[in-house]
């Protein structure tokens, strides 16, 4: 006698196999918000916690001081923020591995020291110079990832130790209390804007873009009777989305100069594109290429991954020479911001902040769990707090404290948002 | 002593409210305590008194902070803005963008170097270095000596100025030789203690007179020397006339400080403010040439002052510290010795 | 009691397509495989039974590339060969179901089904043919309470887990299927359908490879029986030629009659 | 039919039960040698990549340097490696639960800014005034545990906030004097020594004990027919400790001053006894008590620990407030060396390199492995850099050159080390 | 066919030690316990089955207080209890096997069967004691391959690992204890033991759940069956008045003749 009596498999398998949620299309508008605050309820809330954290923010700086929601803070804040969400985007991808990488803001202002440098002293073109930068941050990260992944020395120590190993790289190459002045395309990243017209035909490219993916998607799943969201809801996104982009091209673009008659300040700061174009990418790479799928695998479990044929070792190094080539970029678009590149770039807190805001915006830091818009929503609210304060003119202790408690708050706001979930097993 | 101080602020008290607002960003709080001690409280005070509205930030060591700063100061419709660079070129940076905004700018304590500020208000950071200098030699005497030197930062620029000019006192000076010489990684003392420990031990000992860059680092090198029996009988400089730094002069262990005053440097900068405010012009002291781009900057430059144990009561009477904060417990009588009475 | 596809007696072929000889394996001061020659042979399954701490899982490790070898050699289709790594083994066609599992619990089910192997189309992942595949397969394997395929497998039960992990070892067209307790946490009705995939992947010429402590489905389904004893081979012998008691003899006992080893060999570890 | 045939049964199970290992007993000090490479060459190192990389370093220092190994340098790096120690000692607790503590260092300094004010402000007793610290210290790590424990946000992040918070304590507090001087007991600790002769009892005291410990233990576990070490063994270690102790406090006990006609040094420098009383005392926590036991456990497997009925939330916030109090002891013993407190206190790399000295030392960032002597190990290894280094006189790039790598290089023996056993699967 | 311990008719006592009454629980959208009944008397053993993903392991969660219920009673003794968490859960004297087992890798075996009950001497840990008892139990659970119990559990095989877990729960003085699937990883002999166990320990008068999907074990030791289907109960009815198959059908269709839940209640998921 076996176990398996017969009447275990009288009815097909196949037909009678589960999957009842996939089967449920949620057909209207309606039932795609019931179904979302469902899953919200079940503590599924993606970015939502850090985009409330960033509205609270919001409501109260622009409670506390009427210039905090004009269009020219609001332009300085996205020029602000440019640098650490660069910085934090590159992070994400050693984060998503379980790694950390305390070296990427002085290897950014490594990198800067080196675009500066050939273009002063060897008048190099600025893209040639940017690429110049953009690969030695690469090269560091390739050491670092060889380091880390065949190795098996712990990041932290390694790129500590690159934290400080770097530091030696500008202040060898600008010497003792130097600085090197950035001039030039580079130098107007921060202080140009978009041209007015060049903006409209960026915003209007990228809601017809949005609109034409989505349909698409829609078209190809509900011809496979795969799950889809109903048509209604696309439109309402393409709707919204349209809303906001050609709405805050419109404000932009408008003269927002402090003295509106001595000056025009007009269009949208270079910084948004640069950071829309490398969220558009590396959200690409990390959803829809096999690269970004091994990434979160090996973030999940590096031992499933490697039991699957996943090049774990390759893998990681590519994540720390992403995040060190990111981390260039970073370091360009402060050096840009501030002018110069001196001995001492990126070797403050920006490193721990850029963190604070990856892990803000919702990215693990335990690996397996981040998206480069994380980086994003967290710079951003990183941002506003000295932006808002600035506005306040308070001394120097009750800045440091304010700075600390709005950081932990933010980071409840998430962190109670998403227990719901942990505390239902997930 | 210097003629600039008092009368400014008094032009800028009678010019009752002033139209307008002044942004001042100081640079941190680690490389000195001067910044939210001292100078805060008195370019405050100074504000108040000319009835002008104020806003004072601090860009806790970050350049990356204080453009931020300026951008919002701009923002918030300063029209003029003074600032303490952490390096030239940021500092250039912030004050090429406050110009295209229509914003009068000034460089405090520091000097921006290929800037473009309307004032420089300051003392002189290389003159600094040569009162170091020449402080030490006096306490050395004409005997063969080896020094130490402890250098600041070495990603701040003052701290390459001050080094320079203590070079150039000591440096034609035979009868002493370096027989050390270190950077502080941002002025931080504890580790000053123990750079300054193992160049003592390097040296076996043989360390007859320190050139600390400012007294907190003197401080942490005195700390060493008390340990090893040697604090007193090995002088020490210092810079910023701190209570720590007055403390020690009286106690022996230090040789000299450099005293800036906070007060006179911010009347300074109130009556520069308020001139550029009100479309005046200020007094200056004469001009600053700016070796980068060659320009003469309008400066009221203030004198250091080479403090000793002679002199630790001008600070007081100057109103650099308080009785109170110098001459509290053990230093009492020290003060009382010195002829330093409440 | 024996195979349910009974091969005529001299059927076995001369060739196995993977054999392992000699090998051993250590970690530290244990000495957990002794000399052990283990073979797979196409179209047939191999049960590999044994003791708890027996090395089973072990010696599919090192099969698997996940383990190196102290000693030994790798010897596939005839061939010696260098493996260093789970990748080597994938590419030479070897699939394998491990004990724990190892799946990625942050991703959903199609996407551990299909790591490492993912499906494209111009560069970029078709997840659409993905998950049609995935639900497919997995409802061939019984599966009736999983809600979603797009449901991360840190939220599926013991059975749905090892579920997934089998049916991501049978998606490709491999040469060999290894599977270390496949049905261990299974119902009845999965069961069933295992164990049939498990004769089908041998009646298609694949080698198979079954660790079970289930009797009745290791004689349901095997053609050889090899028993390992404290990290020794104690038998490699055709199922038909064995009793249900005699093996478990072997398991427990090391040996069985005039199978199995002496005795002096289980006195030293 | 049933599975189970009777055979399977016939030998009693408790009769042929293995343990093989455990009824192996080493009986001379050969084989326990034996024992012992056999474990080395899996993969089972301790501590021994960290002592390895110490006399590395040790090794290159003095041939570069004549001063280097001079009882009067080793006796500076005592007291110089004190407060790294014991911070990294404290930060053994949060990392062996998988967390980190970036306020540490703040902390301590925090903690030592309010003890000292309290003996300069209130005249309060030196001890009194260092009991206020330790509570102020254990009171930030209370409410870092409770926020990193009951409501689940990132220590990283509680931590990153508290770092920015605790910096405003001391720019408060001490106001406008901008530095506190520390005097009395507590600045002796870093520049006295402790009496020859109370050295020479303390010393005794510590071998006679671990003797008599050693012994004892031997006993009972012979006696119960439990595995333990041949006897020979024993008394060849209880030799090694006493000619190391003895030798050392005998070396400590001479004059060292570099003029020591001028001017008499002797005796061990005091940090030397605080640092080893805090080792026996936590090293005894978390090997001999149930909530040592409890803090690996939810290192190891938070979830199991939770399901055996331990109080994780309990243990979290024991855990942060340890650490904040050790960090409070760093911060005096930090601002006894400098003799004051200033607003910067404890806000440098320090805590990083305190992170550093663990895991150089053997404790793992991911939780689960760590013990007291790591950071005792690691912080010597750290301290010795900035020791050696100090003496070398170089630029200043070349020093963060050489820190990094040399930082790299003492966690690569010990990561390589280690390799060996997780590629045996550990 | 039937247990091996009948008990006389009408023997079942009155009050059952533990009873969940009505509980529901939800993981978000997904509804996994549907009020669900179910009841554990002393002395007996009560088999909890069903499908894969029929909800006994998230059952035996709720019952240990891992996870919360969203309504429900808890009765425990005939008084109505509120569990705020295992620690409570174990005060009551209920000790669980779980599934996935939860041991601290890092921790050695002693370590994880003593974990959160060390014994000590003078408030210190009493480690010599620990390893005797230790080795004890773990020696009559027929576990012969571990080379010492002084091992980090990570070095241990599947089965091992189950042992210890099994190991862990049975030392203590209990009044319930569940055991979800205890013998999935577990070899012939080992297998025996825990079955031996299981029956000795409701002997004892302790109420013992056992979750398994092996129908033989199940008859083998079982008083009562409880049969789960997709959440809900299909049946709770005493051993001996169900066949074999009727219990396959119960736990794979959720109704088998007039046992079973209505076809209604299947559609609503
Ligand atoms: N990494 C390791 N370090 C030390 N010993 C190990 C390690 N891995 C396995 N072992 C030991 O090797 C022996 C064989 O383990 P293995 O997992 O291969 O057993 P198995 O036959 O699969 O048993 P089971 O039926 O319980 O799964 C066991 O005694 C185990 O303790
Ligand atoms: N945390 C969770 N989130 C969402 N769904 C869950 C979660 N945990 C369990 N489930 C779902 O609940 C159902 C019941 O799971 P459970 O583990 O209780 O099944 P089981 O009866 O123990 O099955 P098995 O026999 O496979 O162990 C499954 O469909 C599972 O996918
Ligand atoms: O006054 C000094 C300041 O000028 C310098 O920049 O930082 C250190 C201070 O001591
Ligand atoms: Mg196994
Ligand atoms: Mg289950």
């Amino acid at each position: 006698m076996t176990l398996q009596s017969d009447n275990a498999t009288t009815e097909p398998a196949a037909q009678r196999a589960g999957f009842d949620s996939d089967a449920h299309h949620a057909a209207t508008v309606r039932d795609a918000v019931t179904d979302y605050l469902n899953r919200l309820r079940g503590g599924d809330m993606g970015s939502l916690p850090a985009i409330l954290g960033l509205v609270v923010l919001f409501a109260v700086f622009t409670g506390l001081h009427d210039r905090f929601l004009t269009t020219y803070n609001m332009a300085n804040l996205v020029v602000q923020a440019g640098s650490i969400i660069v910085l934090a985007m590159g992070l994400v991808f050693v984060l998503l591995l379980g790694e950390i990488d305390l070296s990427a803001g002085v290897a950014g202002g490594a990198s800067a020291t080196i675009t500066t440098l050939v273009m002063i002293d060897y008048s190099w073109e600025w893209w040639l110079a940017t690429l110049a930068g953009l690969a030695a941050g690469a090269v560091i990260g390739l050491v670092i990832g060889v380091l880390v992944a065949t190795l098996g020395i712990p990041s932290f120590v390694v790129t500590l130790a690159f934290f400080l190993a770097l530091q030696a790289v500008p202040l060898k190459l600008i010497g003792s209390g130097g600085s090197l002045r950035v001039t030039g395309v580079l130098r107007d990243l921060s202080i140009k804007n978009v041209p007015v017209t060049a903006g409209w035909i960026a915003a209007i490219a990228i809601v017809v873009g949005f609109a034409g993916l989505s349909l698409w998607k829609y078209r190809t799943r509900s011809a496979k009777g795969l799950v889809h969201k109903p048509l209604g809801l696309i439109l309402l996104q393409i709707g919204v989305l349209a809303a906001v982009v050609l709405g805050v091209t419109a404000l932009l673009s408008d003269n927002r100069a402090p003295n509106p008659l001595l000056f025009n300040i007009s269009g949208i700061p270079w910084a948004a594109p640069v950071v829309i174009a490398l969220l558009l990418f590396w959200t690409f790479v990390l959803t829809r290429t096999r690269f970004g799928r091994h990434l979160y695998a090996v973030g999940g479990n590096a031992e499933a991954a490697r039991r699957a044929g996943i090049n774990v070792t390759g893998i990681k190094i590519a994540a720390f020479m992403i995040c060190t080539s990111m981390a260039a970029i970073s370091g360009l678009l402060a050096a840009s911001y501030t002018g110069k590149v001196s001995p001492g770039s990126g070797g403050g807190n920006e490193l721990l902040y850029a963190v604070a805001a990856a892990v803000i915006g919702g990215t693990s830091l335990f690996g397996g769990r981040g998206r480069a818009i994380d980086a994003v929503i967290g710079g951003l609210v990183i941002a506003t707090i000295p932006n808002g304060l600035g506005l306040l003119n308070q001394a120097s202790y009750i800045n440091f404290l304010v700075t600390g408690g709005v950081l932990l708050l933010a980071a409840s706001v998430d962190a109670i948002s998403r227990r719901r979930r942990s505390s239902a097993g997930v | 002593e210097d003629d600039s101080n008092g009368s400014g602020s008094d032009t800028g008290g009678d010019g009752g409210d002033v139209q307008g607002k002044i942004g001042v960003i100081l640079p941190d709080t680690e490389s000195s305590v001067r910044w939210e001690s001292a100078d805060r409280p008195a370019i405050q005070a100074a504000c108040d008194e000319a009835g002008v509205e104020c806003d004072i930030q601090n860009a806790e060591g970050d350049a990356e902070r204080m453009t931020q700063i300026a951008d919002t100061m701009i923002g918030d419709g300063v029209t003029v803005l003074a600032i303490v660079n952490l390096d030239s070129a940021s500092g250039a940076a912030i004050q090429e963008k406050a110009a295209s905004a229509g914003v009068a700018t000034i460089d405090y304590d520091r000097l921006t170097l290929g800037g473009s500020a309307e004032y420089y208000v300051s003392f002189d950071n290389v003159k600094v270095g040569e009162l170091q200098g020449q402080g030490l030699a006096d306490c050395l005497g004409d005997k063969p000596a080896n020094i130490v030197y402890l250098n600041g930062s070495p990603t701040d620029n003052n701290a390459t100025l001050f080094a320079e000019g203590a070079h150039s006192v000591l440096d034609p000076m035979t009868q002493y030789k370096v027989v050390g010489e270190q950077a502080v990684p941002d002025w931080d003392n504890e580790e000053a203690a123990v750079i300054f420990e193992q160049l003592y031990t390097a040296a076996g000992g043989k360390v007859d007179g320190v050139l600390a860059a400012n007294d907190g680092l003197g401080g942490a090198a005195i700390s060493i020397l008390e340990g090893k029996g040697q604090a007193g009988k090995v002088p020490v400089t210092g810079q910023d006339a701190t209570v720590e730094g007055l403390q020690n002069i009286l106690a022996g262990t230090q040789c000299m400080t450099v005293y800036k005053s906070a007060t006179q440097e911010a009347n300074a900068l109130a009556e520069v403010a308020i001139a550029l405010a009100t479309g005046g012009e200020a007094e200056t002291t004469g001009t600053t040439a700016d070796s980068e781009s060659g320009r003469e900057v309008p400066s009221i430059l203030l004198e250091p002052q080479s403090i000793t144990a002679e002199n630790v009561g001008d600070v007081i009477a100057d109103g650099g510290q308080t009785y109170e904060d110098v001459c509290a417990g053990e230093y009492e009588q020290m003060c009382a010795d010195a002829g330093i009475t409440p | 009691m024996t195979s349910s596809m009974p091969l005529e007696y001299g059927e076995q072929p001369a060739v196995p397509i993977l054999q392992l000889r000699g090998v051993n394996k250590s970690f530290g001061v244990v000495h957990v495989l002794h000399d052990v020659d283990f073979a797979v042979y196409p179209g047939q399954v191999t049960a590999l039974v044994g003791d708890n701490g027996a090395g089973k899982s072990t010696l599919v490790k090192v099969i698997a590339g996940i383990y190196g070898r102290d000693s030994g050699d790798y010897v596939f289709e005839g061939a010696p060969v260098h493996v260093h790594g789970p990748r080597d083994v994938a590419a030479l066609g070897i699939e394998v179901v491990y004990q724990d599992l190892a799946l990625c619990d942050n991703l959903d089910i199609v996407d551990n089904m299909f790591l490492g192997r993912e499906l494209r189309k111009g560069g970029v992942l078709d997840d659409n043919a993905m998950e049609e595949k995935a639900r497919e397969t997995l409802a061939s394997l019984s599966v009736r309470t999983v809600k979603s395929v797009r449901q991360s497998v840190a939220s599926l039960s013991g059975g749905q887990r090892q579920t997934v992990a089998i049916a991501k070892a049978v998606l490709w067209n491999s040469k060999i299927v290894l599977l270390d307790e496949p049905t261990a946490a299974l119902g009845v009705a999965q069961t069933r359908q295992v164990l049939d995939l498990v004769r089908r992947l041998a009646d298609r010429g694949l080698g198979v490879v079954l660790i079970s402590h289930n009797m009745n489905d290791v004689f349901e389904v095997a053609d050889r029986i090899t028993a390992l004893y404290l990290g020794r081979v104690a038998a490699d012998v055709p199922a038909r030629d064995l009793t249900h008691s005699q093996v478990v003899e072997l398991i427990t006992a090391g040996r069985s009659g005039d199978l199995g080893i002496r005795e002096a060999a289980t006195a030293t570890i």
